[in-house]
């Protein structure tokens, strides 16, 4: 395969999992809750998704299952920081602790196990054949489709474009204002830092089941902490989320070619590509445009909890 | 109240549009409310009077589902209602315009319209919302800029996107909480008209303001809350200005003249104290706020600053504090230019200053009130020496603050926003005044106070002035300039439209100027 | 140093260290076997301690120091933790201590390892046969003694057979991450390697080895089952003899500090190959390992490290511990040393 | 009217209770994991007893509480103090990396004494912290750009640079994968426990001090509590917010030089066992108090210790991770729930 294909390809895949767990946390972060538990839940994706094709071998059974968990471990954040409204940087650091813990605990039972069954790759016909790009995107798995184009398209329309997207922006803005226009805050925050968990712990689901397709311990190794500062990088917007995976993707996987190809960097360096990269990214466009500033910047009510009754 | 003669009357036996009865909330150590009952009738115009801290935004936050009653009954057409969140409130036709507003500030006013409506278009672009929201500002005669974000916004132009956003949802009972009266003398009346084209309809408007003049303009009814209970609800032509202070506060209001120097006052000097020549300052978005404006402040005078809050008032009182650097021209104090702008430097200088929004910019909410109580002199002894910092000191000078502001505080380490924002107003104007023995920027001291308050502010303006400091009063409140101020400059988008002298003031004149207008015969 | 006194089974107590999960189906795997061999020797064992994933920080003090206090007679780091194990070695001068990959005697600390480049040499005469760009992949952690050893003897291995052939390594920079290391491996075949070997615990490049339809060669363990199509065979390793033996010594009370190398045969060795290996390839490569097994050494000179400089002069043969001490690259190895 | 009993939520939690409640949390923490445990067979009495008897019972079970304490109170500290100005130092992780590459750098490339090493090495790790966040400070300073994603991407390369260092050029032939042992060590005082304890402390207590007592310290706070509150009183909150956030650093960076000079000698990858991370939790829990990250980075480590003595007991180190995991999240509900107070009304 050509090299840059090949660039491209590593790019879509890796950068898949950090796209997905970012449009996670942007519904979360969206509707102004902050959850720094992606690590754990994607853990917990992974696991389930493996656990689930170990009994019924379908990529899309595991998939959901990993949803499902996911959801449900959001449902349990959700009710501490909106419901209960504790704190959300100490509940999110715990549930990162509670989700690795619990699955290496129970995915023991999976170590050395391949993935049953994996999301193979669709060349959709024509598309496939379009030089450099065709190859890398237009014969991946079905996931890769959902994550870079149904996923971001959607929910940016939904929340944009939409009178419920105009409401669950306001929730994260200024929840007393949308409560006051008759908007069930803590309802959407819980709706949607569920929701945004289930995305995270599929993104771990697209590991074990499309990108590294078996589980082992400590198989997220990191990325969480990437995807949630990515959402920040991306202005807490749904296709720059995924475009900011992707950039991250080809960053890495840049580094890695740069070492096939023996460029004379030492491999610590260009393993620290993805990291200045996207530190460059942020602070350079920031400097020259003074308006990203406002493009980018965060819901306000971001990580404060809301109490109606509290002035 | 007769000059409308399309009045409302609704079919004898109907009930009223409103009724609460025996309401009461409490909050920990606080009644905010107790066995309250309020009739509002279809067709009135209702005014809730009270001081700081009645009960009154309380009261209305219950009535729209936003606070759950303690105790009693909403009766809505006749039917007893609960109202669990504000969405059931708005399903019953009850519609609010908070005091402090409840908009979202990154969204454009088309959004903040659409907000949580169930009329908005499922499928709601940009382009669709700014469309409706330009149709409803038509069809109910409300100026909006529906692309602008609010937070790009005049404080009364967010006013009217509360009030066009609470039309809009076909409400029958219209809520205003101390609509800050940022609106010139017309569009103040043109509000008016709109109101009792509401209530003409057979709605119902419950308007709570601290202005007694205003108030008895517009409402046909009036009840008032004194700690917490209803103490009274009368027919507005029963009532004068002076009664209702009376019935607010529990005591008379005596309302003098403030122009009026007592003997041995400092006199008007005959060199300015502070003088700004061909200033020019850019807006926090870059903008020329300012465009050359030359000013000169005396000591022992006081200028008022009249024209609509959003005309260069925030940044034509910081740069005379120092907050901010002029683009263009030069300020001098004392006859000696400044060269770099520097809130210490200006307060060392004796320039004090009230902000606007004391509590976002005067204040540090979170912190406790012996922070902010010294705010403007831990730089010195007895607060700080030699870089350390006194805590002890620090609460002495605190209380002393406190107790010449006349507010009691149980507890100097409590966060500041627990007070009242009466009780923050009263704070920073003391905290400034102690340091403003040259000149004293005071930008709408009075804005959310009641009489009561009001009228210790103003004494404490005068009482600066007559001991030899320069103020500059900045003000939407035309009788307060006109009763404090020596001369009176109208500010309108960065300049001064005119300077005119107190004695030969007409206010007719002047609104016209805050309208941009520079003479009487451009009205057409 | 003198023997430490013996104990009776039934009172002694055994520790285990483990730097990964034992789930790890890999390096820590393949010492918790061991662990399993020594429970079946003596089953009359008070205790065996076990502690996995100990960080390669002073945690593994107050780990190894809980095994002390814990009774331990004999404690096994499964992967060097240096002065963090050291500070308690000095500490408890009668408990017996041995640490893999090691380095360092003390009175009672020994150190063991594997001569693991001799399968690797057999592995590499493999690769040299399979591989048709006589490209190499080599998948890394970090440039550490092991990965010297381990990618200089499968380059020796696969120039024995095609001079031509180079290796390319790709550090990932950590000692697990399944993601980096299934990009690596992505890279190097994109870059035109036909065969990808490793130091990597999990099955990350075997799985895009078989996904690509190129060949693959493993270590620890048989993983097989992650690419039956493109597995070759594995850096078998297996500690249970040894184990057995050395705390058969320290019941007895003949235990002494030992540095030891597990042979060829002994604790380390290459898989039974893949189905798919042809066999006049598995019969080459198992005639090489018969030579070795037999006490020839394919580390002879002349080697020439990467930059042409020749290190080992022709006739001089490297002894097991500058194989174990490598810290240069052979000729051909391109990527480790900067 | 009969009573009513009604729920009041006060702005602040009276210090008992919160401290009521925090015990509360951790009781049902560890009576669910007990539970769990007996379920799974172990004798959940027996194993607090023992982690109770290792930690307090010996002294070697203090003095690993006592070495662990000392990164926890600097990263913790770190952490608390860049919030006094609204900052968000995610980056401690790296600023610790740093600050022992800074003094690995002195401790093995300058000859000298002791005594003139240790200072310089001191100096070295708070210059480390702080050149680690210099970036993501002036980015923030003058471009806004949000501090929490810059200081933690600089974790990741600050973590390479260290292994690539002991992995290549400074590594040391007779060690695995670290550089040789540093020239000066920290003298130890209590067993294993250095003097690196003491200096932490004073240190929590010095910052804690000035933040109380000073001028700078109360400029700091109010800058940091309302940015256009300062700007009124004339506040530089720009440089305050310089040098708060390089203090944060170097504080971070001075973590990594004690744990280094004084208890793992020699530069290496992973010396940091996420002490970073664990000190955004300490500071959490001390609500960003200097004096109370004392205290709650003893608690963090006595949890810590605790596990690590668990798993010499058979628990599996997950098993260990999702109990701690659960403590913490019981801690953030019950410092919540302390807020809350029944009443009874005046009917
Ligand atoms: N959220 C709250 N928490 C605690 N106490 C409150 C809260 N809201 C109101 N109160 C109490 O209820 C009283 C009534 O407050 P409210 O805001 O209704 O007064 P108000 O009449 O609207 O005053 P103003 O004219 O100043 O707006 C206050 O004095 C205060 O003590
Ligand atoms: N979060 C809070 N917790 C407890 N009490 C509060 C809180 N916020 C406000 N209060 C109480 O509310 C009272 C009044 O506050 P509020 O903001 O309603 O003032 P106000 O009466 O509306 O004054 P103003 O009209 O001048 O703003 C104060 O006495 C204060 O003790
Ligand atoms: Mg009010
Ligand atoms: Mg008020």
């Amino acid at each position: 395969m050509d090299l840059l294909t090949g660039l491209f390809t590593t790019a879509f895949l890796a950068g898949g999992v950090l796209a997905l767990a970012a449009l996670g946390e942007v519904l979360a972060e969206r509707v102004g809750v902050v959850n720094l538990g992606v690590e754990g839940l994607m853990a917990i994706g992974a696991l389930t998704a493996i656990a689930t094709v170990s009994a019924f071998p379908s990529p899309t059974v595991g998939f959901l299952a990993a949803l499902a968990v996911g959801a449900l471990f959001g449902a349990l954040f959700a009710f501490a920081t909106v419901i209960l409204r504790a704190n959300q940087v100490l509940c999110g650091l715990a549930l990162t602790l509670m989700g690795n813990g619990i699955a290496s605990t129970i995915g023991r039972a999976y170590s050395g196990m391949p993935a049953r069954a994996t999301f193979p790759g669709i060349d959709i016909p024509l598309l496939s054949s379009i030089p450099i790009l065709g190859k890398a995107f237009f014969s991946q798995n079905i996931l890769v489709y959902l994550i870079y184009i149904i996923l971001p398209v959607a929910l940016s329309y939904l929340m944009f474009r939409t009178r419920h997207g105009l409401n669950l922006r306001a929730v994260g803005e200024n929840p007393a204002a949308a409560d006051a226009a008759g908007i069930p805050v803590n309802l959407i925050r819980f709706v949607y830092v569920t929701a945004g968990s289930a995305l995270a712990a599929g993104a771990g689901a697209y590991l074990t089941l499309a990108f590294v397709p078996s589980w082992s311990d400590g198989v997220v190794a990191g990325r969480g902490w990437i995807a949630v500062a990515l959402v920040i990088f991306a202005g807490y917007r749904p296709i720059p989320a995924v475009l900011s995976g992707l950039l991250f993707g080809f960053i890495t996987a840049l580094g890695f070619v740069g070492q096939a190809r023996g460029w004379p960097i030492a491999p610590a360096f260009l393993s620290m590509l993805p990291y200045l990269g996207t530190m460059a990214f942020i602070i350079v466009p920031v400097l020259a445009w003074q308006r990203m500033r406002l493009v980018m910047a965060a819901p306000a009510a971001i990580g404060v909890p809301y109490y109606r009754d509290v002035r | 109240m007769s000059e409308n003669s399309t009045r409302f009357t609704a079919p004898p036996g109907a009930p009223p549009l409103v009724q609460l009865k025996g309401i009461a909330k409490f909050f920990p150590g606080v009644i905010a409310n107790e066995d309250v009952d309020l009739d509002v009738l279809p067709g009135e115009i209702h005014a809730l009077l009270g001081e700081n801290g009645a009960g009154k935004s309380t009261l209305m936050n219950i009535l729209t589902g936003i606070y759950q009653p303690d105790a009693g009954q909403i009766i809505i057409d006749g039917y007893a209602k609960t109202f669990a969140t504000p969405v059931q409130a708005i399903g019953s036709g009850i519609g609010m315009v908070h005091q402090h507003f409840k908009l979202v500030q990154a969204f454009t006013v088309a959004e903040n319209i659409h907000l949580g409506w169930s009329e908005t278009p499922r499928r709601a672009s940009g382009q669709v919302l700014e469309a409706r929201t330009a149709a409803l500002a038509t069809k109910f005669n409300l100026q909006t800029r529906p692309a602008a974000r609010v937070s790009d916004l005049s404080t009364g132009e967010q006013q009217r996107v509360e009030i066009l956003r609470v039309l809009a949802r076909q409400a029958r009972v219209l809520i205003l909480d101390e609509p800050t009266a940022v609106l010139t003398p017309a569009e103040a009346r043109e509000l008016f008209k709109a109101l009792r084209d509401f209530a003409s309809q057979g709605n119902a408007v419950i308007f709570i303001s601290h202005k007694l003049d205003e108030v008895l303009e517009i409402s046909d009814r009036i009840s008032i809350l004194r700690g917490g209970r209803k103490i009274a609800t009368e027919n507005a032509a029963d009532c004068n200005p002076r009664m209702l202070a009376k019935l607010m506060v529990g005591r008379d209001i005596v309302l003098a003249d403030m122009r009026q120097r007592r003997t041995g006052a400092a006199p008007i000097s005959q060199r300015p104290v502070l003088t700004l020549a061909n200033v020019s300052a850019l807006s926090d978005a870059g903008d020329e706020a300012l465009h050359g404006i030359s000013l000169d402040v005396h000591a022992g005078e006081i200028v008022g600053i009249a024209g609509v809050a959003g005309n260069g008032q925030r940044e034509l009182s910081q740069v005379l504090s120092g907050m901010r650097p002029p683009s263009a021209g030069h300020l001098l104090i004392d006859g000696t230019p400044v060269r770099n702008s520097n809130a210490e430097a200006f307060a060392k200088r004796g320039i004090g200053h009230i902000p606007e929004d004391r509590l976002h910019s005067g204040l540090a909410p979170a912190l406790s009130v012996t922070v902010n109580a010294v705010m403007r002199e831990y730089r010195k002894p007895p607060v700080c020496s030699g870089g350390s910092y006194r805590p002890t000191a620090a609460t002495a000078l605190a209380r002393e603050i406190a107790a010449a502001a006349d507010v009691a505080i149980p507890d100097f380490g409590m966060p500041i926003r627990n007070l009242s924002g009466g009780n923050q107003q009263r704070l920073v104007a003391r905290r400034e005044m102690r340091i403003a023995h040259n000149v004293l920027i005071a930008a709408y001291p009075s804005r959310g106070l009641d009489v009561g308050a009001i009228n210790t502010m103003l004494r404490y303006i005068v009482e600066l002035r007559d001991a030899g400091a320069g103020i500059v009063l900045i003000s939407e409140e035309l009788d307060e300039l006109l009763n404090l101020s020596d001369r009176i400059a109208v500010l309108y988008e960065g300049k001064i439209m005119g300077v005119v002298d107190n004695d030969r003031a007409d206010i007719d004149e002047i609104g016209l100027l805050m309208g941009g207008r520079r003479q009487a015969h451009e009205v057409a | 140093a003198t023997a430490l006194a013996a104990i009776k089974e039934e009172d002694a107590v055994v520790g285990f260290g483990h730097v990964g999960p034992i789930s790890d189906e890999g390096w820590t795997w393949a010492h918790h076997q061991g662990l399993l061999a020594v429970k079946q020797a003596y089953p009359k064992l008070k205790k065996i301690l076990e502690v996995e994933n100990i960080p390669y920080s002073a945690d593994a003090t107050r780990t190894y120091r809980q095994f002390v206090s814990g009774g331990a007679n004999i404690i096994f780091d499964t992967s060097s933790n240096g002065d963090f194990l050291h500070a308690v070695v000095k500490q408890a001068t009668d408990v017996a201590f041995l640490e893999c990959d090691g380095r360092v005697d003390m009175d009672n600390l020994g150190w063991y390892y594997l001569a693991h480049w001799y399968p690797t040499y057999v592995i590499g005469v493999a690769a040299g046969h399979l591989s048709k760009t006589g490209k190499l992949g080599y998948v890394a952690s970090f440039p550490v003694a092991s990965v010297f050893a381990s990618t200089n003897a499968f380059l020796m291995g696969a120039r024995s057979v095609n001079p031509n052939a180079t290796l390319q390594t790709i550090a990932i920079n950590s000692w697990f991450d399944p993601q980096a290391a299934t990009q690596a491996g992505t890279a190097l075949i994109d870059n035109g390697c036909d065969f990808l070997f490793g130091i990597m615990d999990e099955a990350g490049y075997l799985q895009v080895a078989e996904k690509r339809g190129v060949w693959a060669a493993m270590w620890n363990t048989d993983i097989r089952r992650y690419g039956p199509n493109s597995y070759v065979s594995s850096v078998l390793i297996d500690f249970s003899k040894y184990y057995v033996d050395q705390v058969g010594k320290r019941l007895a009370g003949t235990w002494t500090p030992t540095d030891t190398l597990l042979a060829m045969g002994s604790g380390v060795d290459r898989d039974k190959w893949g189905e798919k290996v042809p066999s006049d390839v598995t019969a080459a490569a198992d005639a090489v390992r018969d030579k070795i097994l037999g006490g020839w050494s394919p580390f002879a000179g002349e080697i020439k490290d990467s930059t042409g400089k020749v290190r080992v002069a022709a006739g001089q043969k490297m002894t097991d511990l500058e194989l174990y001490n490598w810290d240069w690259s052979v000729e051909g190895v391109t990527g480790l040393s900067t | 009217m009969a009573p009513t009993w009604r729920l009041h939520r006060l702005p602040s939690a009276s210090p008992a209770i919160a401290v009521a409640a925090r015990i509360a949390a951790i009781l049902v923490a560890l009576a669910f994991a007990g539970i769990v445990l007996a379920i799974g067979g172990a004798n959940p009495l027996e194993l607090a007893s023992e982690v109770v008897d290792a930690s307090f019972g010996s002294s070697f079970g203090l003095q690993d509480l006592g070495v662990l304490l000392i990164p926890l109170i600097l990263t913790g500290l770190s952490v608390a103090v860049g919030q006094q100005i609204g900052a968000w130092n995610i980056g401690a992780e790296g600023q610790f990396y740093a600050g022992a590459f800074c003094t690995a750098a002195v401790g093995l490339f300058l000859p000298g004494p002791p005594v003139v090493i240790l200072p310089v090495m001191f100096l070295a790790g708070l210059f480390g912290g702080a050149v680690w966040i210099l970036i993501p400070t002036l980015a923030r300073a003058y471009a806004n750009v949000n501090e929490l994603i810059t200081t933690l991407l600089l974790n990741f390369v600050a973590i390479l640079l260290v292994y690539y260092v002991s992995t290549s050029a400074w590594r040391d032939r007779t060690a695995n994968s670290a550089t040789a042992r540093l020239s000066a060590e920290i003298p130890e005082f209590w067993g294993s426990i250095h003097w690196g304890l003491p200096i932490a402390v004073v240190l929590a207590l010095i910052v804690a001090g000035v933040l109380a007592f000073s001028r700078w310290g109360y400029e700091v706070r109010l800058a940091g509590s309302n940015p256009s509150a300062a700007q009124y009183a004339g506040i530089p909150a720009r440089r305050h917010l310089i040098t708060v956030m390089l203090l944060s650093g170097a504080i971070a960076g001075l973590a990594g030089m004690l744990e280094l000079a004084g208890t793992v000698h020699r530069l290496q990858g992973g010396i940091s066992n996420n002490y970073g991370y664990l000190g955004i939790m300490v500071a959490v829990l001390a609500r960003n108090s200097a004096i109370g990250v004392i205290f709650s980075a003893a608690l963090m480590a006595f949890i810590l210790n605790s596990g690590i003595i668990l798993q010499t007991q058979g628990l599996t180190t997950s098993a260990v991770l999702a109990m701690t995991g659960l403590i913490l999240f019981l801690t953030a509900i019950g410092d919540e729930l302390a807020h809350y107070r029944i009443a009874r009304d005046r009917a």
